[in-house]
């Protein structure tokens, strides 16, 4: 009796109670909902583009940020680091198209999976071999990033916004907007869109599939990049990050593997949810449940609308 | 070339579908067999045994765990290491609850725990396919690792925060715990694996192993032919997660002696697909080599490096270590995407027909 | 030859009885049907073919009359067989592929009331010939399949007349009555027709005694060692006297077991999975196999070649040697023994020879190299003569002494004699009792003092004292001297040698022997690359002097192993020429099975035939020719003619293969 | 084989064993078949006809539970029946194949039929692990009846190849094998000949008749070729465009002006 009490009642008294609480808790997972919501969006693009679920995407963040920060550790300066690394990623993209996509076209889905596993080892390992292991402090002043926070004073109380957060949110939606932009309007962009519906049609655009290819790595590149900053900005650099991509495959189920709003949506979702699970129902489980919570809200998702948040209903035809 | 063929005519379904029809493969198991039971008792050192073998041995049998649900059923799974962990603490609390009973019955029963997991977490395989499922399978993955760290009660609440494997008999003789012997529990962990490969083998070939190869190859069709998918779906989940439980607990029990939660954790996943991947989905044997292969490698790759006395720091070694199986996996997923297993069989086959080339 | 009880069987249902009494739990029949190898011991076969009988004779079969049976190699095809001759009538098997009308024919000339047919195909061919058969009343099929809804009245499966005459059996009296049928049995009588696909007119239906055939096949069981423990596979037609012979009868006495292949296209991979220890197979088959082979082999990997035609020159140096237990130097011993692992072990186990302990071919002439191959890898593959009159051998090769170009010494309890026009005349036996129906022929084909003239020219080679034969008597000429002149003979053996295509030698009322040659243009083409000799027609490459060296040495050494034989020496090739144009059945030079027609190209290239015999070095020929698109036009050449030297006729004889 | 399989009474030869009354589908707003009403007697080859998208996969796929109409009713062995699922129309004895063929490459021919027996097996999970007893018992068994199968349709020589490597050809006769060994009362052929070179066509009308002679099955096949159905069947159902047009007799279907007018301009 008490145990439901405390599951299906005390909670939203403590939310109605101190609704500052709740405005804060609420931003907290706004953002890490963001954070998500990029991670997912660079999965997004590469499945949309070339089928592979790219396991690498997280090690991605992780290396583009380590990149930038020993890049400027070995005293280069700040931006040109941040040139030099979308350099990097560009040659990551390049590779990966060159050594991995192209000698594995028309394979399984799960073996090109699996080669991303072998990517992902890779970078671990040669970006520990570079950079050393040791957790590292991303340079986001150097940047121009803002630091210290606002202190809203609402209903009643006081909501505290972290600067680099709002920028973050902020980059988040002008990147969304730019590659949406990017799919609309640029021939590659709607040359992409064809991939994804199918590789001949791709080729009746003519643009080939490498090229293709190379582009959205390249671009998941950019957009890991961003999430690294903010990411590191946030906590440290180093490869303890990694968590971070498994966090947001749950986004993907919900959003669907292929479909960009929805990975905004479902990032979101599932910040908002996690914060506020572990903030209010944590306490119950013995604190920690953030690192299922958000496959759960998926999965009880699923049950409901197994083809995702914007996946269409599939007719099967035989 | 070392097959003789000719003259092996089978008067009977029975022999015609026996699990080696040719005499030569029969012969070559019972030396396998021979070998492993009284051959690698007798020759090799306690280290060997002890770092390779038993270890690969176990991993053989997780693999084969995921292998009868991703390779033969076609349901990809990110959670066998959580229900290795299951076999793991269930073991370890069945043996709490009955000390006096028999431990390798133990290790058995608790394969039941994790199939009952698997069960659980395999439900979502009802409603969808493919990469959704692999990724809800890692809430199998996260959820119970989660449960090993925060419920002390798994671990008998001692302050280590991890399992402590107690000493347990049979026949006068300790199986388990720091006295056992490294033979001993070589022997108990290489019948078990023996024994349930070959009701594994059983499974595959018979009814039930078709229609999960029919549910992976097209369930549309595997359904309009009478297959309950869900039912077929969630039988594959329960045996897997079993074969992995088992494999966890003997993990623990009959190898490390000790574990906490790490033991379970999603890289212990990972390395378990690796070696079904590598090994050949849907293949038993291909299970083995993975095993053997992945299991191996970084310990041959560390063993390279001190033999070439290179001075490196640990870690650097690890970092290296980790670069080098990054590009194998690669490079062997473009050579060979079907596996070990495959190299085998086209290997078997040239001999089959040798000296025709086809 | 061991018996069970009683008196020796002379017919094969009393063979029977005895094998199911001495073999009783040994399989007597494999079937690879539905799969597996379905089986069936002696005993389950005797209480089958009883049953089966039964069957029958409700039908209306009567003792002494004829049955048909139409199908392949089908357990129930030859069970059908032994059905019927339990019920003292005489099967007549006819081969499954015969056109409706030779069936028609065979059936209206054994006036058979019956007919086993195996399956729809075989009921449908009688149907549209029915009306030429009134004798015909009933028949009985195998396979069910299509035949659901024909009018049954007269058709009737053989699994339903089995249970009918199973529960006939049931009552005591019928059993009996079946077993005094069987006692009944003569050995004299007939015990099958066979009807010989007659080369010459009609086909005869050569009438086997079962007498006869039990004690050659006797005979020839011991000769080769059969037991019960062998295993044949039954892959030539069961109307084919060889089958019939070496399958049904010699299976019977020996009471080896008899495997039948799923159908004609896994014959091959069946034969692997049986692996016969009796195997026989006639010279086209095993070119044919061969050719595979060596066509496989060549899209092996360049060491695997390598080692293959390695171990198998190796073969060739020693492999016959030590099959016929030659001395031979120990390291041929060891490379052979080695070979044998990597090599022709494997080979013979992906071919199905692993177990085969005697093997036969027979029926024409086989090329040495052919022959030698096979031995070479240590398959025991030997020669026989044989003629469906004899009830199948004449003269047959005993182990160890193997010579590709005889046929071996007269079997046991066979008797020949060389007529003086050089014909072939045995008594045997298993001697036929004549011809069905036709005493004409039947006296035709005996002499006066029982002999059975086999139409064929052949004599005793005195080293070996093996027969060889050399041609069909009616076609073997003499020279002026009086020495025998074979032409099939000498052109056989030109033809062996790949270079040469075909042969045409005269000889017959001349001095001496000359042949025009057909060179082969793959071969010598081939050849010519090699030795980059250029060459831009046929013609141009007949012509050239390098090529006519090379079949001169090829002539030489054909004349060589005719000096070998006394007979023969006196016929060795003085000259040749290489003809300008291949001979072609569009001109009528060749029959349209590719056979010479010497006559007519005597008469078409008579100036090169004058030049042969008028001692002139060239000859100028213009003959018309039939081009691809159906013109006619004329090809003018000048022809070279080349002596050759002859072989002194050897005093001594020393052995020498 | 001919052992009745799944629930029900028994339907006599002649008697109407399947009815479709006035059955109506679409995906969303598009009609797929509107109102269309047949039926299907015991024992005879029933060929449902018409141009490229008239409905006629869509028809199957209602028959065998694999769609849900909106409308209509759907009687089988006389039982009338709400939603069902696929394997619940398989477990009521239909069996069917498919247009571009549904067989599971990976497993061998011999496989692809045996699991056409699933239905049919039913020692428990146990006895199969230990391919032991009865489990052995019915794997032989089964065996047997599938080799019946392998034989009539003349495929001995390729049971043991993985189906992926097999021509279209025989892929085909595989897949009518599969659905012959759920041993069915009512054989449904999506277009069983669709892209078979006229020697395959024949051998396949050939088999579809065996199959029908002697096993006595029902078969309702679906063929956009007028030609080959026509030989082939005893009664023709036309559909165009989702709507029924014509029902009768091959001759009477040939006659029919509808008909003609259908396939006009549908090039053959």
């Amino acid at each position: 009796m008490h145990l439901l009490y405390q599951i299906f009642i005390d909670p939203f008294v403590q939310m109605g109670s101190a609704p500052d609480l709740l405005a804060q808790t609420l931003w907290e997972g706004l953002v890490s909902g963001v954070l998500y919501a990029l991670i997912a969006l660079g999965f997004v693009l590469i499945f949309k583009a070339s089928g592979v679920f790219n396991f690498a995407q997280g090690i991605m963040v992780v290396f583009a940020a380590l990149t930038l920060v020993g890049l400027y550790a070995h005293g280069v300066p700040a931006f040109l680091a941040l040139a030099i690394t979308i350099g990097v990623m560009f040659l990551l993209a390049l590779a990966v198209e060159r050594f991995v996509l192209r000698p594995l076209v028309n394979q399984a889905e799960i073996i090109l999976f699996m080669a991303t596993f072998g990517l992902t080892y890779i970078l671990i390992g040669s970006g520990e071999l570079i950079f050393g292991g040791d957790p590292k402090v991303m340079i986001s002043d150097q940047l121009l990033l803002p630091s210290g926070a606002y202190t809203v004073k609402m209903l009643g109380g006081f909501v505290q916004m972290q600067k680099i957060d709002i920028a973050a949110a902020i980059i988040a939606s002008l990147m969304v907007a730019s590659l949406a932009l990017f799919f609309q309007k640029t021939r590659i962009g709607r040359a992409l869109r064809a991939v994804a519906d199918s590789h001949r049609a791709a080729l009746s655009v003519g643009i080939s599939l490498e090229y293709i290819w190379v582009v959205v790595w390249f671009a998941a590149g950019i957009v890991a990049l961003a999430t690294g900053i903010m990411w590191g900005a946030r906590s440290n650099v180093s490869f303890a990050l990694e968590i971070i991509s498994l966090k947001a495959l749950p986004v993907l189920i919900l959003g669907g593997f292929t479909s960009i709003p929805g990975a905004i949506i479902g990032g979101v979702i599932i910040g908002l949810g996690e914060k506020i699970g572990e903030f209010y129902w944590g306490p119950l489980f013995g604190s920690g449940i953030e690192e299922w919570f958000a496959y759960v809200i998926a999965l009880v998702f699923l049950l409901f609308r197994p083809q995702g948040l914007f996946g269409e209903r599939i007719i099967e035809r035989i | 070339m070392f097959y003789r063929e000719a003259g092996q005519y089978k008067t009977s379904y029975r022999a015609d579908q026996a699990l080696f029809p040719i005499r030569q493969d029969q012969i070559g198991m019972l030396l396998i067999l021979a070998i492993a039971f009284i051959g690698v008792p007798l020759t090799q050192s306690d280290f060997v045994i002890d770092s390779f073998i038993t270890p690969i041995l176990i991993f053989s049998l997780a693999a084969i765990g995921l292998n009868l649900l991703t390779g033969y059923t076609g349901l990809l799974s990110l959670g066998t290491g959580a229900f290795m962990g299951v076999g793991a603490f269930g073991c370890y609390k069945l043996t709490t609850f009955f000390p006096h009973v028999n431990i390798i019955v133990i290790i058995v029963c608790s394969g039941f725990l994790s199939a009952a997991a698997g069960i659980v977490f395999g439900l979502p395989s009802l409603r969808i396919k493919g990469f959704y499922l692999a990724v809800a399978t890692l809430a199998a993955q996260f959820f119970l690792s989660w449960c090993f760290i925060r419920i002390p009660w798994l671990y008998n609440n001692n302050v280590s925060a991890s399992i402590e494997v107690p000493e347990r008999m049979m026949f006068g003789i300790p199986i388990t715990g720091p006295t056992a012997a490294v033979t001993t529990r070589y022997l108990i962990v290489l019948s078990i694996v023996a024994v349930m490969t070959w009701l594994a083998s059983n499974l595959i070939r018979g009814r039930i192993g078709r229609t999960w190869m029919a549910v992976r190859d097209m369930d549309i069709a595997a359904e309009l032919i009478g297959i309950k998918l869900y039912q077929t779906k969630l039988m594959a989940f329960a045996v897997s997660s079993f074969y992995c439980g088992v494999a966890g607990a003997m993990l623990v029990f009959l190898y490390l002696g000790n574990a906490e939660s790490e033991s379970f954790n999603i890289n212990q996943s990972f390395l378990v697909l690796f070696m079904v991947i590598i090994g050949g989905l849907g293949s038993l044997l291909g299970s083995f080599f993975g095993a053997a292969l992945i299991y191996g490698l970084p310990i041959v790759l560390r063993m390279v490096k001190e033999g070439l006395g290179l001075a490196v720091t640990s870690a650097t070694l690890e970092h290296i270590n980790f670069i080098t199986l990054g590009t194998l996996i690669i490079l062997f997923l473009i050579a060979e995407p079907n596996g070990l297993a495959r190299l085998w069989q086209i290997g078997k086959q040239k001999l089959r027909v040798w000296p025709f080339p086809y | 030859m061991a018996t069970g009880t009683g008196a020796p069987a002379d017919t094969f249902p009393k063979l029977l009885i005895r094998n199911a009494d001495l073999y009783g739990a040994r399989p007597a029949m494999r079937h690879k049907d539905l799969g597996i190898w379905q089986t069936w011991t002696w005993a389950e076969v005797l209480e089958l073919t009883r049953a089966y009988a039964v069957g029958l004779s409700r039908l209306g079969i009567r003792r002494g009359e004829t049955v048909a049976i139409v199908g392949g190699n089908r357990p129930r095809i030859y069970w059908s067989m032994t059905a019927v001759q339990m019920l003292g009538a005489v099967p007549v098997p006819v081969y499954a592929d015969a056109v409706a009308d030779e069936l028609a024919f065979v059936l209206t000339h054994a006036e058979t009331r019956f007919a086993v047919v195996e399956d729809q195909e075989q009921v449908d061919k009688i149907m549209s010939v029915m009306e030429r058969l009134p004798r015909l009343e009933q028949m009985v099929y195998d396979e069910r399949r299509g035949l659901r809804d024909y009018d049954h009245s007269r058709l009737h499966p053989i699994d339903d007349i089995v249970t009918e005459g199973r529960k006939a059996l049931a009552d005591p009296k019928v059993g009996a009555w079946l077993d005094a049928g069987i006692a009944a049995g003569k050995g004299s009588d007939p015990s099958i027709i066979l009807y010989t696909s007659g080369t010459t007119g009609a086909s005869k239906g050569v009438v086997l005694t079962g007498e006869g055939l039990i004690n050659a096949s006797s005979d020839t069981v011991a000769f080769d060692k059969l037991t019960e423990n062998d295993v044949v596979l039954a892959y030539l037609p069961p109307a084919w006297a060889g089958d019939h012979y070496l399958n049904y009868c010699q299976g019977l006495v020996a009471g080896f077991c008899m495997a039948c292949p799923e159908n004609a296209d896994t014959a091959m991979a069946d034969l692997r999975e049986i692996g016969p220890s009796f195997y026989f197979a006639p010279p086209r088959t095993l070119e044919l196999l061969l050719t595979r082979v060596m066509i496989r082999m060549e899209d092996a990997g360049y060491l695997k070649r390598k080692l293959f035609h390695y171990f198998i020159g190796i073969a060739r140096k020693y492999g016959e040697r030590i099959l016929n237990g030659q001395p031979v130097p120990l390291s041929g011993r060891l490379l052979y023994g080695l070979g044998n692992i990597l090599v022709y072990g494997p080979l013979k186990n992906v071919l199905g020879f692993s177990r085969v302990r005697v093997a036969y071919t027979a029926g024409e002439a086989i090329g040495p190299d052919l022959f030698a191959f096979y031995r070479s890898i240590g398959l025991n593959l030997k020669q026989l003569y044989a003629q469906t009159e004899a009830g199948i051998y004449i003269t047959a090769q005993p182990d160890g002494e193997i010579y590709a170009d005889t046929v071996g010494p007269a079997c046991p309890n066979v008797v020949i004699r060389i007529a003086e026009n050089g014909e072939v005349q045995f008594k045997s036996p298993g001697m036929f009792a004549g011809y069905f129906k036709d005493a004409e022929r039947t006296a035709e084909t005996m002499t006066p003092d029982g002999y059975v003239k086999t139409g064929d020219a052949g004599f005793f080679d005195e080293k070996t004292g093996h027969l060889k034969i050399i041609d069909r008597s009616k076609d073997v000429g003499k020279l002026n001297d009086g020495t025998l002149f074979p032409p099939k003979y000498i052109e056989n053996k030109l033809k062996f040698y790949p270079n040469i295509r075909e042969a045409v030698a005269y000889g017959d009322k001349r001095d001496f022997v000359a042949v025009m040659l057909n060179i082969d243009l793959t071969a010598v083409g081939s050849w010519a690359e090699r030795n980059n000799v250029v060459y831009g027609s046929y013609q141009e490459l007949a012509g050239h002097p390098l090529v006519y060296d090379m079949i001169e040495k090829h002539i030489a050494e054909v004349n060589r192993s005719l000096a070998q034989d006394k007979v023969m020496a006196g016929a060795q090739i003085k000259r040749f020429l290489i003809l300008h144009k291949e001979l072609d059945a569009d001109d009528g030079e060749l029959t349209r099975t590719q056979k010479v027609r010497r006559g007519f190209i005597a008469d078409r290239y008579d100036p090169l035939v004058k030049a042969l015999y008028d001692g002139s070095k060239e000859a100028d020929i213009a003959t018309e020719v039939t081009f691809e698109d159906g013109r006619k036009g004329t090809i003018a050449a000048r022809v070279k003619i080349r002596d050759m030297q002859t072989e002194p006729v050897p005093a001594a004889m020393g052995k020498a293969a | 084989m001919r052992a009745p399989s799944g629930t029900g009474p028994e339907v006599a030869v002649g008697d109407v064993l399947l009815s479709v009354e006035n059955v109506s589908l679409s995906f969303g707003g598009v009609n797929a078949v509107s109102d269309v009403s047949f039926d299907i007697r015991k024992g005879e080859i029933r060929a449902i006809i018409g141009p490229n998208g008239a409905g006629k996969t869509s028809m199957l796929n209602i028959i065998n539970g694999f769609y849900h109409p909106q409308q209509g009713r759907i009687t089988f062995k006389g039982k009338t029946r709400a939603k069902m699922r696929p394997h619940d129309a398989a477990y009521g004895g239909i069996a069917r194949t498919f247009q571009n063929v549904a067989l599971f490459r990976g497993m061998t021919a011999l496989d692809n039929i045996m699991t056409g027996r699933t239905l049919k097996m039913h020692t428990n999970f146990f006895w199969q692990l230990l391919r032991f007893g009865p489990a052995m018992a019915e794997e032989v068994e089964h065996r047997r009846r599938v080799e019946e199968i392998i034989d009539f349709l003349k495929i001995q020589e390729i049971r043991r190849i993985p189906v992926g490597r097999l021509p279209y050809g025989l892929q085909k006769r595989v897949e009518l094998g599969r659905a012959l060994a759920m041993e069915p009362d009512l054989l449904l052929l999506d277009e069983p000949m669709a892209g078979m070179n006229l020697e395959e066509k024949e051998d396949m009308s050939r088999f579809i008749l065996d199959v029908n002679d002697h096993y006595g099955t029902t078969i309702a096949l679906i063929e956009h070729d007028m030609g080959v159905v026509m030989d082939l069947s005893d009664r023709v159902v036309v559909l165009d465009h989702g709507i029924k047009i014509a029902d009768g007799t091959p001759d009477a279907i040939k006659a029919d002006q509808g008909v003609i007018d259908a396939y006009l301009g549908v090039a053959h």
